[in-house]
């Protein structure tokens, strides 16, 4: 196989090839961001078949059946319906920041998709602060879910919407730190050295216990970041109805429920990346066939965010006081002594390698 | 120290629950408690009992039982049953002898409360476990019981 | 420096929220008037009678086999207890004495409803605090259940299985072994129930100490079933008036004294595991005899007034029956559990959150035709 | 506490008062609107009476009289009692409110103010429960009628 998956620059060269530099690499990019765009427009689709049926297997239920072979185009077919819906509106909401709010947020779930490395080459965006990246990127959306509350002029939404921002505030210093404490161990932001230094072992074994309750506390956080149970304080159905975007209705909705599952998506990607070695197979058994990586990968975070469905599916909603509780008396002191202990394991070199 | 302890059990709360679930999870493939029910229609039988909608049974002559005494009519307390009746002559014993005409049912506002049934004496009105009731009209729902040109069978009285 | 621009500054101010009559945590057609700072709730004042059919008006033009079948549209979860209700104020009116058969097949089947009704407030309960798979674990149970009276009575729902004078026709052949199934599955199921959401520590959270009630307000509210139960106050009227076939067997008032949301829902709990014994201890000697007594066509009330109370799922459901001889009820009254369990609401919700509100709603566990009837 | 030694007791508080065992598995009161409100907290508040449970309050019409009848439980002592309350007003009906008493009253006198147009003194929050503020009549009446929503056998 001799698939060359580093799509930028093979897209960039091909393009020099008969326009002038300048162009070619602002086309490059809109056709990578493009290809992106539509890969996970549908990925996110499947994501939420996926929860659907996982859904039905934890609840005794069959799930999506009708729609294709084993319900596999329920999704697109509910795409399809969202697209053809009308698109309904309060009287008296500020539609400027009304229409705005969902592009925010799918946008800028969709901005940190380009920095995970699939594999060794087919990343779209190798910025050398990559952590970072993703950390600023995420918390951004939580504008978009402030704006999609406040401007409705709906009180059930604009409730969801500051629950949304005091739980998103809270919760990114947990996603950082725990991150944090494994850019100890690397000793880099950009993600493709952050998986060169995995090849001696996933940062969840060289950090041994640090790192896992580095996991742990970044996969709470993580759930908690994505609005999803049992922190789905925003939308809370048995509380605010369907929270903050109570008055979208179409594709504005259906913007809102891609970002959510795409946002699912990229946590585990994260977690992927920085704790279970991105790309990289078990014990290097793949590493004669470098496209396989993209396999590796993707099953990673398919089982994180299978883990996380697990979560929803099973626990209780906290209350939106015990939300901030945890975050302030529990995650983040734990967080703290954390980075702490695993600077003293780096500075002794007590991580183990192989 | 219940600060640590807290979060163990904590956490060791959360895993049991996610041990039921997780349970289900791998099993569930086997015991989906749903069915698919217009798919199952074939094999769907309901219960002798079940109170589909009330039905008056025809044997082969074309006869029924109903003496036309309006005991389920006085009985329903919905007015869900009408009786249209008439007196004639019983030509075995040339007695004067009421009949039905109709017997009128609405479905549509019948309660399924088996009042009717357990007043009537001749047991000439029944439960059927009929479920698919709907209709695109609504006047499809008042529903003649007797059957045209079908007459009580010999011997009945009430 | 100016103090006072600090303190003009910063001023909170209360706001009016509708929750219902479609709110997903209103179970039905309750609407809450809201009124709330921020998070806390300062005010709750249910607004009702979106589906008030007047069935205490229709009982007045109806004979007595006929108010029977309206009880079902109550508190349709435990519609074979109401149904009971009726019927034993109008049997203990015309003084007629059942066979014992009779009050047995009673008391088993009123505690199967029982079951059915708290599988799903189990299933209910853990929806409204969020954990959305309890919904189907309860309603597997509550399946089974279903069918046993499907099978006897024939519905599934609505039962309308009693008359005045005993019962509508006799138990299926298969009730016996089907109840004994049954009771054999959930003993296995119900301390799954436990270990999936009573254990969970942010179920715990979530409703110990959220909505206390003291004994003396649960009295002074009228507060019955489980709602009372749980603040400590002893009314289960199985005990203390007995009726049917409850001075026949033993059982457990299920009682805790911390009046919270948590309490609420150990009664419940504890009650289905004393549902099954009861039925264990009735299933097995269904004595022979007859279904029912003959009662005239037309049942006719001695002039008089008659009280019968019953626990039904959800409390004590009391039948007032102001008969004046002739053949229908001159007056019919009611007394709902909900109707009462709902007049706390306000006093146990305020000071707490909203999600607060909707962990004790569900302990109330409100059926809403119950309490607008 | 026996319904005689209820009697006895009970009827040496206040003077006017009619009691009654027949037709009724519980021992009657029937006051006077006016005794009603002290009467009431007396039952409550006497250590050997102690009624406090309230469990059931109706209204009941009559005709020509309006009425309230409250069925009373103690959970100390586990006796009942039954107490009435008429007037012939069927204009402008007056009782005063028992909701300082007994907490629940205040639902169950709201709904008897719905459907009977009993009026309550006192009572913090007197409109109408169940049918919307417009509605005109009360619809447990005997003389109430509608002919539209009213389906007479």
């Amino acid at each position: 196989m001799n698939i060359s998956l580093n799509i930028t620059e093979t897209i960039q060269e091909w393009l020099i090839g008969f326009m002038p530099e300048g162009v070619a690499s602002i086309l490059g990019m809109s056709i990578v961001a493009l290809i992106y765009l539509a890969i996970f427009a549908v990925a996110g689709l499947y994501l939420v078949l996926l929860e659907r049926k996982v859904a039905a297997w934890f609840q005794l239920r069959i799930g999506p059946n009708r729609v294709g072979y084993w319900g596999l185009f329920q999704t697109m077919a509910d795409a399809l319906k969202l697209v053809s819906k009308e698109l309904t509106g309060t009287v008296k909401a500020d539609k400027f920041l009304y229409n705005l709010a969902p592009y925010f947020v799918i946008i800028s779930s969709l901005m940190a998709l380009a920095v995970f490395p699939f594999t060794k080459e087919f990343q779209a965006f190798d910025i050398n602060i990559g952590i970072f990246f993703l950390i600023a990127i995420s918390s951004v959306g939580v504008i978009g879910i402030l704006l999609a509350g406040w401007s409705s002029n709906n009180k059930f939404a604009l409730i969801g919407a500051m629950r949304s921002g005091v739980q998103t505030i809270s919760y990114e210093l947990s996603i950082g730190l725990s991150l944090l404490t494994m850019v100890l161990l690397t000793g880099s932001l950009q993600l493709s050295e952050i998986v060169e230094t995995q090849k001696e072992g996933w940062l969840i074994l060289q950090g041994h216990v640090p790192a896992v309750i580095a996991f742990m506390i970044y996969m709470i956080a993580g759930t908690a970041e994505t609005n999803r149970a049992p922190f789905d304080m925003v939308e809370a159905e048995s509380e605010l109805g369907a929270g903050f975007h109570t008055e979208y209705s179409g594709m504005k909705f259906a913007y809102f429920f891609l970002a959510e599952f795409i946002n699912m998506f990229i946590i585990a990607a994260i977690a992927t990346t920085v704790f279970f070695g991105a790309w990289l197979s078990p014990f290097g058994i793949t590493e004669s066939i470098p496209w396989l990586g993209v396999f590796w990968f993707l099953g990673k975070t398919l089982m994180l965010v299978f883990l996380m469905m697990w979560f929803r599916w099973t626990f209780p909603r906290l209350r939106v006081d015990q939300l901030l509780t945890l975050e302030w008396k529990y995650l983040l002191p734990i967080n703290l002594v954390n980075i702490v202990i695993m600077a003293i394991i780096v500075w002794l070199n007590l991580t183990i390698k192989f | 120290m219940s600060y640590i302890s807290d979060i163990y059990t904590g956490i060791k709360t959360l895993l049991t629950g996610m041990s039921v679930t997780g349970k289900y999870f791998l099993t569930s493939r086997k015991g989906a408690i749903t069915q698919q029910y217009p798919d199952n229609r074939s094999t769907l039988k309901m219960f002798e009992r079940f109170r589909g909608e009330v039905v008056m049974p025809h044997d082969e002559n074309n006869e029924h039982q109903c003496t036309g005494c309006q005991k389920c009519e006085l009985a329903c307390p919905n007015g869900s049953i009408e009786i249209i009746w008439d007196r004639g002559i019983d030509e075995a014993t040339g007695k004067k002898k009421k009949f039905i005409d109709k017997h009128i049912y609405h479905l549509g506002l019948c309660t399924m409360c088996g009042l009717c049934i357990e007043a009537c004496p001749t047991d000439a009105i029944v439960w059927a476990q009929n479920f698919e009731n709907s209709t695109y009209d609504r006047t499809q729902l008042t529903k003649v019981l007797n059957r045209p040109g079908s007459k009580v069978k010999a011997g009945v009285e009430d | 420096m100016e103090t006072t621009l600090v303190k003009s500054n910063f001023k909170s101010e209360e706001y009016f929220i509708n929750m219902g009559p479609q709110h997903p945590a209103t179970h039905g057609v309750l609407r809450l008037l809201l009124t709330i700072d921020g998070e806390i709730i300062k005010k709750v004042e249910p607004d009702l009678g979106y589906i008030h059919r007047s069935i205490e008006k229709m009982c007045e033009r109806d004979s007595y086999q006929q108010i029977v079948h309206l009880t079902d549209r109550m508190d349709y979860l435990s519609s074979h207890i109401n149904n009971e209700a009726v019927c034993l104020t109008v049997e203990n009116a015309l003084q007629l004495e059942l066979p014992d058969r009779v009050k047995v097949i009673r008391t088993i089947l009123s505690e199967l409803t029982r079951i059915a009704s708290h599988c799903l407030w189990w299933g209910v309960m853990g929806m409204d605090v969020g954990a959305l798979t309890t919904y189907f674990y309860g309603f597997r149970d509550r399946e089974m259940i279903n069918d046993i009276f499907e099978e006897t009575c024939g519905a599934r729902l609505t039962m309308n299985y009693n008359i005045p004078g005993g019962l509508m026709f006799d138990i299926h052949p298969n009730f016996v072994q089907r109840t004994k199934d049954f009771i054999a599955h959930f003993k296995t199921k119900l301390p799954e129930y436990d270990t999936l959401l009573t254990g969970n520590v942010i179920f715990q959270k979530r409703t110990k100490g959220v909505g206390v009630l003291s004994k003396e307000d649960a009295i002074s509210f009228g507060a019955s079933g489980p709602v009372g139960r749980g603040s400590g106050y002893s009314c289960d009227v199985r005990k203390h008036h007995p009726y049917s076939a409850y001075d026949r067997v033993t059982f457990n008032e299920a009682l805790k004294t911390e009046g919270d949301t948590f309490a609420r829902y150990q009664v419940r709990i504890q009650e289905m595991w004393e549902a099954m014994s009861i039925i264990e201890q009735l299933i097995d000697n269904i004595p022979e005899g007859e279904h029912k007594v003959a009662t005239n066509a037309v049942i006719k009330l001695p002039k008089g007034e008659y009280y019968q109370k019953v626990e039904t799922a959800r409390g004590e459901l009391g039948v007032y029956i102001i008969s004046i001889g002739t053949k229908n009820p001159y007056r019919l009254k009611f007394r709902s559990p909900g109707f009462s369990n709902l007049s706390l609401l306000n006093h146990i919700a305020v000071g707490g959150k909203i999600g607060d509100l909707v962990a004790s709603m569900a302990t109330l566990d409100l059926v809403i035709p119950d309490i607008d009837r | 506490m026996t319904n005689e030694a209820l009697q006895n007791l009970i009827n040496s508080w206040i003077t006017d008062l009619e009691f009654s065992e027949e037709e009724s598995q519980f021992l009657n009161i029937t006051v006077t609107p006016e005794h009603l409100h002290q009467l009431m907290s007396d039952l409550k508040s006497n250590k050997e009476t102690s009624f406090d449970y309230l469990f059931c309050l109706s209204g009941v019409d009559w005709q020509p009289e309006l009425g309230v009848v409250y069925h009373l439980e103690s959970t100390t002592h586990r006796h009942s009692i039954v107490v009435k309350v008429k007037t012939a007003d069927r204009e402008n009906p007056v009782f005063d409110s028992v909701c300082d008493i007994w907490k629940t009253a205040e639902f169950h006198e709201r709904e008897v103010y719905d459907f009977f147009g009993i009026k309550f003194n006192n009572h913090p929050n007197l409109k109408r429960l169940f049918l919307t503020d417009e509605w005109e009549g009360f619809p447990l009446r005997k003389d109430y009628e509608d002919e539209i929503n009213m389906v007479i056998k």
